[in-house]
């Protein structure tokens, strides 16, 4: 079921000012809140996430920091273990071979390794996605990467909506967690969009639940499951289907932990499953959500699943390279009505 | 000393990379209409253009040899054109062609010739240790190339900085380390995140010499980076530069630049090359009409390059499938 | 079909020896081939993969590194660039967080962003698994994390045989390879191990093909899909149950790119499939190799797939509650009989 | 100048540290038998141990309140107890026990109490960026309490190194960088990986001061220490400091140092816990039956957690599950 409020009327936003918004109304009732990162102060974020926080706040909650990814995310680990509450951005998600480390083995392992006595409630934000020819190291998505080390929570909303709501509930969270906007999504002035990435955010602080996945749109003949920026894709393609073939799309939103209750459901209730992915497509995602499915029951499915999600190939540069290699709307498309016919 | 021929060299080469700068930005933004859209147009993506660092890859690579390598950062252009890479080739990775150095796989963050032993990245400072593994390589052969790495400022505060320095150092390898300090990483200013006014200082870190340059002058960094070089091919080790110089544009296309308040009017008035045209004109090594015609040779090459890139195949979409491995 | 050549007189030597002596081979013969890593001279590997080659070779062609892992790391690209060969030793994959930006934005992509144009010759070597009480930071496997990402080939030998081979292997390979030897394989003299951890190996060179899989031990009730140490652990249950339950072990040994058909194969013929894993569980290895039966044909199987992982939680210290957590022979056995019952 | 009373409570405690090591290693080899396995026994898994050390710890700790922060390396033990850490809860942790500091989860590497503001971690240099965001909190809540991060000099050449102290320096932060050098990182000296003969050198790199103490001299340390401690408690900013230390011991337990030489047996001659009890002799502050008593006192301490220890119930399996996430 869709939590996306459409009454007419409703106030729209981009997800990258719903994201800011959920951050400036945290950092209003909670002064343990602050925001570190490159350019996240007067530039707003590279990609819009703190825009206007350095105006209401100033420099001392809204921290630029120097090119040093293991000292300011070891520094927000510090913080949190003070019992702040620090937002900390990763600018984009591939670079996180810099400062890996204290992601998953200080920031994830802590509250485990003291037996429960320390706590570590961070949000660590970084842009994920490719489609506008950034090449091969700029373009990745990796959730997976983060979603098989235990320990972190990992969400990536694919819609304004959901973004602010798992921000607050992020921030709100005694638990790190990686919160994974795609560029995509975040309906930035600059670069080609879906409507989507636009919508309906209600003014009032408010959560959406992590480890829940929404059911973005009904469906009987095939479930498609999806995350951030592809989700919107698949919506794309279910709207066009429509009355042809009765698609549901799952929209995990929350990656770890992964909610398999929902998927289960709806593959128990159609048959057949496409997985669309823009994450590289072996050892991911794709692949822990068809064991999901094998392991309780494969007599679920009346077909093979599909898999619509990046080769295991680098980013390519040229767009048609790029194109070739995203999961597009064709191929969503194709994938859907080849398993269905 | 620099003798005459070399200083209307050095004016040339700057010429040839403002002129190439230029031209890749009418064209990035030629198709990115009616506002920019970053995806879009003949020349996708992020796009790092040089123009006002054009003394720091002359000044520089004139030291160079084809067998000594150069790792460079997300701002390449005037590195790899001083360095030798083929304009036309290196102009079709930049459009995604077949014919570019990657076959349009990298694209402009990601050139590669290794004829000329150049590379670059896209990850702050992690060209560094690959320098240092080149250099690894030089010396075990017996070789007398020396490596080089270029870094911004920002750089200087990344970890693989300090790694790759203590590496060197403690090897006694034949590295270059050149920071280019333009003052800002993006949209933070140089004062607010780096401990230090002179990366020059760093170097007592790793007992190797170091030195900063200022004034942004192509003889001076010539200079400069010459002891570095004769230290480095002779057996001394490595050498920590840092060289002040001017980003004239926006940290990418696209970046509307409003955090450099009037800095930004200081920084256009700061252009190297006017400043070093009128010095050879002063001296004499200059007439208009060698101007003209030095700014006419460079936007010929350009405009064939740029020509020759538009003119290449696109990618066949199953070449995506090709190289990933060897 | 095992490779094994276990004829009576035969050489027997330890996994660690193994590999040392297989770097040593290819180092007598091509001089391009060097080592380098953290106590890789004098000390001789803490996990003895480089053994005697500090004697035999000397400072210029063993390096020990300052603790630097992105700088030396870096370094071995830079070297691979230029036409050497080296042979990197991170110490432990629990470490791949301080300099996994090396590995993956640039050993493994600039082949692809070269445009075939460069090639990275270059082994990476690392020590994985637990086991014995090293904590949450040094007993982790991961090689789910590297398999992730394109670009890499990934190795994990469960024997001394396949060790040597695959190492001699990835030395000739000119592209990045990453060798993960678990510490239980390497027949340490300081750590309890299964007898298969010494064993025959010819004393010439030659090579085990990577991305070929074994069938460790041949079996037509249910097939067991395992790699490095679990594989052992396998063999023992399937020798156990041989007379009762007929197991099939699939060795993969190499974990990119996945040897998908022998896995296919051999569910086609048992209709049975556990998955046994000392990686973490989600978003890994196991996921996988689900996904690709799911994907061709979910019908192959006659009950649902059972996973023998690590559980999703950090590696405790306290030995009862780390083997709570390792994919056991009793585990292994009880999946088996559960699957077949 | 130090004390009379605080020289004889440096000697308590660093023979309090001493007897707590030793009766560590003994535990630890004493059911691994015949030969060393890692795995086996009431203690398994690597254990550094820091005999020769305590100097460090203790000259540091005598600075330091229970509202400062210290994280420690790989080799803690003689931080923590110096730290105030409970001796009781801190050896059940080593023994995997549910009264452990955590549950019997962490280990002997990854030893948290909160309530000293305690941790470690064994990732090399990994737990100095963690101590500079201490230090922010402290700052940004107005208090004057300080952080300290520990680490080998080995450490010293990590990435987080360079970007924990420029960190640090540029935001002004109250915090205590402190290098031990024991000459070693396990096998490898440090005159092959490091490039300067004095880390302290590497302050300038930064911007902050930075001193050398050699002699292992816990008076000395302490001194050193409390110029940083007041400098940074009283808005100052960091420093960094290098204490020149030894490693008695093997790097790990089961260690057989066959590449120190004869540098070993220097190693075990400059304990430093005779001479300075000679110190004390000389200068009147200790009898022989007080040193006794002091001993006494350790070892009944000790060996009371030790007990403790071994008396505590092993966790249930299924709590492997538990704190996972809170
Ligand atoms: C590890 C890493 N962190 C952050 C970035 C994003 N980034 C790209 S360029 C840049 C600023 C670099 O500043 P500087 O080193 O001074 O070079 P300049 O752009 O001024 O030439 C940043 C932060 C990156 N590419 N890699
Ligand atoms: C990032 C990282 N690299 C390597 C190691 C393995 N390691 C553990 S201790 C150690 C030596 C540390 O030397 P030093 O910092 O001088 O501390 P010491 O052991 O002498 O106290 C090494 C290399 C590690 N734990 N983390
Ligand atoms: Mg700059
Ligand atoms: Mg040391």
């Amino acid at each position: 079921m869709t939590v996306i409020d459409a009454s007419p009327g409703t106030r729209r936003l981009t997800t990258a000012k719903a994201i800011s918004e959920g951050i400036a109304q945290e950092m209003r009732t909670n002064s343990e809140v602050f925001v570190m990162g490159e350019d996240v102060g007067p530039y707003g974020g590279i990609f819009g996430s703190t825009t206007g926080l350095f105006d209401e706040f100033g420099a001392t909650r809204i921290l630029d920091t120097p090119i040093s990814e293991t000292g300011f995310i070891g520094a927000g680990i510090g913080a949190a273990v003070e019992g702040m509450r620090p937002v900390v951005e990763l600018m984009f998600v591939d670079f996180f071979g810099v400062c890996m480390d204290q992601i998953y083995n200080h920031m994830a392992k802590i509250h485990y390794e003291s037996g429960g006595n320390v706590k570590v409630p961070m949000v660590l934000m970084m842009a994920t996605g490719g489609g506008y020819s950034d090449g091969a190291q700029h373009s990745q998505c990796l959730w997976a990467t983060f979603a098989h080390m235990p320990g972190l929570k990992v969400v990536a909303p694919s819609n304004p909506h959901d973004a602010k709501g798992l921000m607050i509930s992020a921030i709100r969270d005694d638990n790190p967690v990686i919160f994974m906007f795609h560029k995509g999504v975040m309906g930035l002035p600059w670069m080609a969009k879906n409507p989507r990435s636009i919508g309906p955010v209600p003014e009032e602080e408010y959560t959406v639940p992590i480890g829940k996945a929404a059911i973005a749109h009904e469906g009987t003949d095939v479930t498609v499951v999806s995350v951030s920026l592809s989700v919107q894709h698949c919506l794309d393609v279910a709207e066009k289907l429509a009355g042809d073939i009765s698609v549901e799309v799952v929209d995990l939103r929350t990656i770890a932990p992964l909610d398999r209750d929902t998927v289960l459901a709806s593959v128990a209730k159609t048959g057949r499953l496409v997985i669309v992915d823009e994450d590289y497509k072996s050892f991911g995602m794709s692949g822990e959500i068809a064991a999901t499915i094998a392991e309780v029951d494969p007599m679920l499915l009346r077909a093979p699943i599909k898999r619509v999600a990046y080769p295991d190939i680098p980013i390519p540069y040229a767009r048609v390279l790029e194109y070739e290699a995203l999961p597009t709307r064709d191929k969503i498309e194709a994938a859907i009505r080849d398993l269905v016919s | 000393m620099v003798d005459n021929n070399q200083r209307v060299e050095f004016y040339r080469q700057m010429v040839r990379i403002r002129a190439y700068e230029e031209a890749i930005r009418r064209d990035y933004h030629a198709d990115k209409t009616p506002a920019w859209d970053i995806g879009a147009g003949l020349i996708p993506g992020e796009m790092h253009l040089a123009a006002g660092q054009e003394p720091v890859a002359v000044g520089l690579c004139a030291n160079l040899r084809d067998d000594d390598a150069l790792t460079a950062p997300h701002r390449p252009h005037h590195l790899a054109l001083a360095k030798g890479v083929d304009m036309k080739a290196m102009t079709a990775e930049i459009f995604g062609r077949t014919t570019g150095l990657g076959k349009g796989k990298g694209g402009h963050m990601h050139l590669f010739d290794p004829d000329k032993h150049f590379s670059c990245s896209g990850i702050i400072a992690e060209g560094m240790p690959v320098a240092v593994g080149q250099a690894l390589a030089f010396s075990r052969r017996g070789t007398d190339s020396v490596a080089v790495a270029v870094a911004g400022e920002g750089a200087a505060n990344q970890g693989a900085f300090h790694e790759a320095l203590n590496l060197a150092a403690m090897w006694k390898l034949p590295v270059i380390f050149i920071i280019e300090d333009n003052d800002w990483a993006i949209s933070v200013p140089r004062d607010t995140s780096t401990s230090v006014a002179n990366n020059a200082d760093r170097a007592a870190a790793y007992g190797v010499p170091g030195e900063r340059i200022e004034g942004n002058d192509v003889e001076a960094i010539y200079q400069a980076v010459k002891r570095a070089v004769d230290r480095a091919r002779s057996g001394g080790g490595p050498t920590l530069l840092e060289i002040h110089t001017v980003r004239m544009w926006g940290h990418f296309e696209g970046d509307a630049q409003a955090y450099r308040g009037d800095e930004l009017a200081e920084a256009e008035a700061a252009d190297p090359i006017p400043a070093y045209e009128a010095k050879l004109i002063a001296d004499d090594l200059l007439s208009e009409s060698e101007i003209a015609q030095i700014l006419a040779d460079a936007t010929e090459e350009v405009e064939a390059a740029i020509a020759f890139a538009k003119a290449s195949p696109e990618p066949d979409p199953s070449d995506a499938y090709q190289h990933v491995f060897a």
